[in-house]
């Protein structure tokens, strides 16, 4: 007999790389768009966002991060619901779980399909 | 009074390797095998075992063969051993270790992968299949983890009081929870002891709280026979400091790599106590130690410095100084790798001691001296067994282990203890399993003796008690290592055996405080029942074996009496008195005598 | 179906069970430095959802862009991606350091050491981040 | 002689008397060279006889005097009393698990755990013993050496705050166990240990805080092998999906 697929390696593989993407690129693209270009000392390079390698570049990046970060919120999330429900036997926490999963996991899918889609336009 | 009760074919007290191994066998066998065990499982005193186990594998050297290791062994336990049970043991010792590999335990390798076997005292071939100086703790993962998957039901923290028995026959035991102190009763059609030594009869020993002697005491209660009782071996390098690892083992590995004796005043003493034995063959002075290289085969003028003298003459020399009042602060002596050996050869030979100081006594070996001191770490004697099947003179009775006696003689060699629980924990097991099965019925369980049992092991919460079982315990070690400790003489023998009287006296009178529920003070008034009674088996065979041997020494006959060469002492329980008699050793088959006459390297240890 | 060994339980109901405070993570200071971990995604989150609003404006058009550029000047934004600028780096450092625990290549029968296994990480992260710092600069 | 003394706060519980654990304080001689199981059998032998809590080899290899010392999980057979001088110590049952009594601990939990990661040589087929050894080279031997060292001390499960939330985790000792066999080179069952301890209360429940391999006392780091141990199952999740071919 075949048990029921597990997603848990998919979400994790996700995470992984998003961790490794975000560890790697976030912080100079906050340090660039979030302080360099407000503050005046650069200015962001509009017209390279219509190039499609960037685009998909950045479609990747935004996407994959941000599955990393779901998969961090969601495990504190789902240990804080744990508390709130504390009496709660082990099956039930599995039942919060799942709300938990598509809220944060939802999230960075919507999140990853709207980058998806705005490159593509 | 209704017990909780429990039903098994097969029931063995003890989880060490030979308990666990017996366990497997039975169960394969078919039998419902149920092990109880007085610590968690995996915590036993097999865990601690560090060098390795011998068989001749002839990995490391094809001239090695089961016959070799035979004569090694005789040999080594100065011609007392079993003939019959070293026969078994040296034939099956490989396939043993080749199972225990099978089943996943990891052995250190040659380069091209198969199982590599190093030297150790008394073997002529490196013979010690081991992993680091962790072997214990490995065979007995892999043992638990093997046992696993075979249906064994395991009773942790739980201490048997007695055996159950049924007329003459073994029918069970009667147990406590240690949390609950609550009373359970096993019935069983065949019992299996596995339950160790009884280190814990001194003040000083490598061995850990668990090693109260209560396989030999439950058997000689249940009307077994006792083999060879006098022959302790007492290690001559235990830590004496700091207290909570007074006794630990300090390996014989260190003075192997070049590590000397000293006494307070830096003095090598050791020169002056080279036994006649041994004359010519030690070197005789500093400047010929000096040129003595460790794995340098010794030229006649460098000789191997007396510092490697057998375990015996070690331990003895190390009491004799400490007793002229030239011993280290703590009662000990100095052993100085630190001048002997680079920082870096220390680190390289001896990680697992260098590691050991540092983190138990927070000294550097390279830098200091360590103190070290005679520690008790084995009996040579214990219930005497049948080689084939391990069965005792009681009928359902099987022992296996260091609980049984009669394979090791006068003296065991280091690495034949761990392959002993292998292969006679198996036979054991295989024994008892075939013993439940040819029994129809369940043996049938005596109420007044669990009765009795039960209120005996109760008394100490009696208010009437006087006694605080920690003093008497303490007091009947001291007299132990004071009366038949290392050197022993007919006057301390005869003196012990009195206060024995007494402390069995004071024993019955112990008081505990609290409840049952996980109180050690009771567990010590439990304990001390078995302490004594071992204590008493040892001093009563030492005061008749009128000659010094193996791991017995006797001040006042300190050779050896070819006429006591050809008995065993047996000791019995004779209408509540213990009555010792000498029984004649079955000789050795021509055959077999011949190989101990094969030459040798060395005198083994 | 393999049979498994079976081992005594003591009594449940007679046992204390103990129960993790809400607030475990303030009882040692590795695990706040764990949950610390843990919320720079919430950070992280935040500026690639904001980023993705900027992109999305910038494929609209520049004057799109410079129509909602305005506010991300204001002192409350650049407070905002500051810390979180601080929180990314130190994601990207306790990642890297949690990337040596899992990566440990060999080479022949030498293992590299933790320490150079980080090292190199971070010198590609340098890389990395010079390379898109030109793309601004040179371009 | 007045002699230096050091307070030992150690936890009580008794469960016929008492409805929750409370600290019991003990005077006990300072010696330099003591641990803090020297003070608790010191407690035991002069001062109450009724404390309890495991013990027994005293150098390190047996795991069982396992304890929470001023907060963090230690060996007490290797924990100074010099290095928590001159302030007090809190002894303590080890976090996360049941307590039966005093400072002893219910691990039949871990027990369950360890039986259900098939800790043991699995193959396809096996060999009669008088065939010898399997054969294994010393750098096979390494590479799941390191994971062979356990001592059941159970100190992991103790610094592990998700085994504390979650107690039906198969946790950090159990799980680098199923790593040592599935590294053996004589094994063939990683794909049975995995069903396990890839699936829920497996390796996923592990959110890295890495305390585990901190606290361990035999460098066994169980972090790592949880952490590769998803790696593996993500990269062999991508390989199937890539080449269904070599999926067995």
């Amino acid at each position: 007999m075949k048990k029921p697929i597990s997603f848990a390696p998919l979400w994790w593989g996700l995470f992984a790389g998003g961790g490794m993407a975000a560890a790697m690129l976030v912080p100079i693209h906050i340090a660039l768009t979030g302080l360099a270009v407000p503050l005046g000392w650069l200015e962001e390079p509009l017209w390279l966002y219509q190039h499609w390698l960037v685009k998909v570049y950045l479609a990747g990046l935004i996407s994959l991060s941000l599955f990393h970060c779901a998969h961090r919120i969601y495990h504190p999330l789902f240990h804080f619901a744990h508390r709130v429900y504390f009496s709660l036997p082990s099956f039930a926490l599995r039942l919060i779980g799942r709300p938990v999963a598509i809220l944060v996991y939802g999230g960075a899918m919507v999140g990853a399909a709207s980058a998806i889609w705005i490159m593509t336009r | 009074m209704n017990h909780e009760t429990i039903e098994h074919d097969v029931i063995i007290i003890g989880a060490g390797g030979a308990g666990l191994r017996a366990a497997i066998e039975a169960s394969g066998k078919g039998a419902s095998v149920g092990v109880v065990c007085k610590s968690l499982l995996g915590k036993a005193h097999t865990a601690m075992a560090e060098g390795g186990m011998a068989a001749a594998l002839t990995t490391a050297d094809p001239r090695d063969n089961w016959e070799m290791h035979f004569r090694d062994t005789i040999r080594g336990g100065k011609m007392l051993n079993n003939w019959r049970m070293v026969k078994i043991f040296t034939q099956e010792a490989p396939d043993r270790v080749n199972e225990l590999e099978e089943w996943g335990a990891l052995f250190d390798r040659t380069d091209d992968g198969r199982i590599l076997q190093r030297n150790f005292g008394g073997h002529q071939y490196a013979r010690l299949a081991h992993v680091g100086d962790r072997t214990g703790l490995e065979m007995l993962r892999t043992l638990q983890n093997h046992g696993i998957h075979q249906g064994i039901e395991v009773y942790m923290e739980c201490t048997v009081v007695d055996l159950l028995m049924d007329g003459g026959k073994a029918a069970g035991a009667f147990a406590y929870w240690r949390d609950s102190g609550t009373f359970v009763q096993f019935r069983a059609k065949a019992v299996v002891l596995a339950t160790g030594g009884l280190g814990k009869c001194y003040t000083i020993t490598s061995n850990s709280w668990e090693c109260t002697g209560d396989g030999q005491a439950l058997a000689y209660r249940a009307g077994a026979e006792l083999i060879d009782m006098e022959f302790v071996q007492f290690h001559p390098t235990g830590m004496v400091w700091p207290p909570s690892v007074r006794g630990l083992l300090v390996t014989e590995g260190v003075r192997g790599e070049g590590g000397v004796l000293r006494d307070k005043d830096g003095k090598r003493f050791m020169f002056d106590y080279i036994p006649e034995m041994f004359a010519g063959e030690y070197a005789e002075t500093e400047e010929e130690a000096k040129r003595w290289r460790p794995g340098v085969p010794e030229g006649p003028d460098a000789r191997r410095p007396p510092d490697l003298l057998t375990r015996d003459v070690v331990a003895r020399a190390i009491r004799a100084e400490v007793r002229a009042g030239r011993g280290s602060p703590h009662g000990g002596a100095y052993l100085d790798i630190a001048s002997q050996a680079s920082e870096a050869q220390i680190k390289k030979k001896l990680p697992g001691m260098y590691h050991q100081f540092m983190q138990l006594a927070s000294l550097d070996i390279t830098k200091e001296y360590m103190e070290v001191g005679p520690t008790s770490h084995y009996v040579m004697g214990g219930v005497r067994v049948d080689p084939e099947t391990c069965s005792t003179s009681v009928p359902g009775l099987f022992a296996a282990g260091e609980v049984a006696g009669g394979l090791h003689g006068a003296n065991r060699l280091g690495g034949n203890s761990l392959t002993d629980l292998m292969v006679f924990g198996r036979r054991a097991g295989a024994g008892a399993a075939e013993y439940a099965g040819a029994l129809s019925a369940m043996p049938g369980v005596n109420p007044d003796q669990v009765r009795d049992i039960e209120r005996l092991a109760l008394a100490p919460f009696e208010e009437s008690g006087t006694e605080n079982p920690y003093e008497v315990m303490q007091d009947l070690q001291k007299m132990m290592e004071h009366d038949s400790g290392i050197v022993r003489a007919k006057e301390e023998l005869a003196d012990g055996l009195g206060k024995l009287r007494t402390l069995k006296e004071r024993s019955v009178k112990v008081r505990v405080e609290g409840n049952r529920q996980y109180n050690p003070g009771w567990h010590y008034a439990l304990d001390l029942h078995n302490l004594i009674m071992v204590s008493e088996a040892i001093t009563l065979s030492a005061l008749h074996r009128d000659e010094s041997r193996g791991g017995h020494t006797r001040e006042d006959f300190p050779e050896s009496s070819p006429e006591l060469e050809k008995v065993n002492t047996v000791v019995r329980n004779r209408d509540g008195e213990m009555a010792w008699e000498h029984v004649t050793r079955e000789p050795l088959p021509g055959d077999l005598q011949e190989l101990l006459s094969h030459p040798h390297l060395e005198e083994p240890n | 179906m393999e049979k498994e060994m079976i081992v005594n339980r003591p009594d449940n109901s007679k046992m204390y069970h103990p129960h993790m405070p809400t607030a475990w993570w303030f009882r040692k200071w590795s695990y706040f430095l764990f949950m610390l971990r843990e919320l720079t995604s919430v950070f992280i989150a935040v500026f690639l959802v904001v980023y993705l609003f900027q992109i999305y404006h910038i494929t609209q058009g520049a004057d799109a862009y410079w129509e909602i550029a305005g506010q991300f000047r204001s002192g409350g934004w650049i407070a905002f991606h500051g810390v979180a600028l601080i929180f990314a780096i130190y994601h990207s450092l306790s990642w890297f350091k949690t990337a040596a625990v899992i990566l440990t290549p060999r080479v022949g029968g030498w293992m590299v050491p933790p320490w150079m296994v980080v090292a190199l990480h971070i010198a590609a992260w340098l890389a990395a981040s010079a390379a898109v710092l030109m793309l601004y600069v040179l371009i | 002689m007045s002699e230096e003394t050091i307070t030992l706060n150690v936890t009580r519980y008794r469960h016929e008397k008492d409805r929750a654990p409370f600290i019991q304080s003990y005077q006990v001689p300072y010696r330099e060279d003591w641990v803090v199981l020297d003070a608790l059998n010191h407690i035991k032998d002069e001062l109450d006889g009724t404390l309890s809590y495991r013990w027994s080899c005293r150098m390190g290899v047996c795991g069982s005097c396992g304890m929470m010392v001023n907060g963090e999980p230690k060996l007490t057979c290797s924990a100074f009393l010099r290095d928590y001088r001159p302030g007090e110590i809190r002894v303590e049952p080890l976090e996360n698990f049941p307590v039966i009594r005093d400072l002893v601990i219910d691990m039949s939990g871990f027990m369950d755990k360890l039986t259900s990661v098939q800790p043991w040589i699995i193959r396809e087929k096996e060999k009669p013993v008088s065939e010898g050894e399997y054969l294994q080279t010393p750098d096979q031997l390494d590479a799941y050496q390191q994971y062979s060292q356990c001592i059941n001390c159970l100190l992991c499960y103790s610094a592990c705050p998700i085994f504390g939330l979650e107690t039906d985790f198969i946790g950090p000792a159990a799980i680098a166990l199923a790593y040592r066999y599935n590294l053996d080179s004589r094994d063939e069952g990683s794909h049975r240990r995995n069903d396990v301890i890839t699936d829920v209360n497996g390796v996923w429940e592990c959110t890295f805080v890495g305390e585990c391999s901190v606290v361990c006392p035999k460098h066994v780091d169980p972090a790592a092998a949880i952490q590769k141990l998803k790696v593996e199952t993500v990269s062999g999740m991508v390989r199937g999906f890539l080449m269904p071919w070599s999926r067995k």
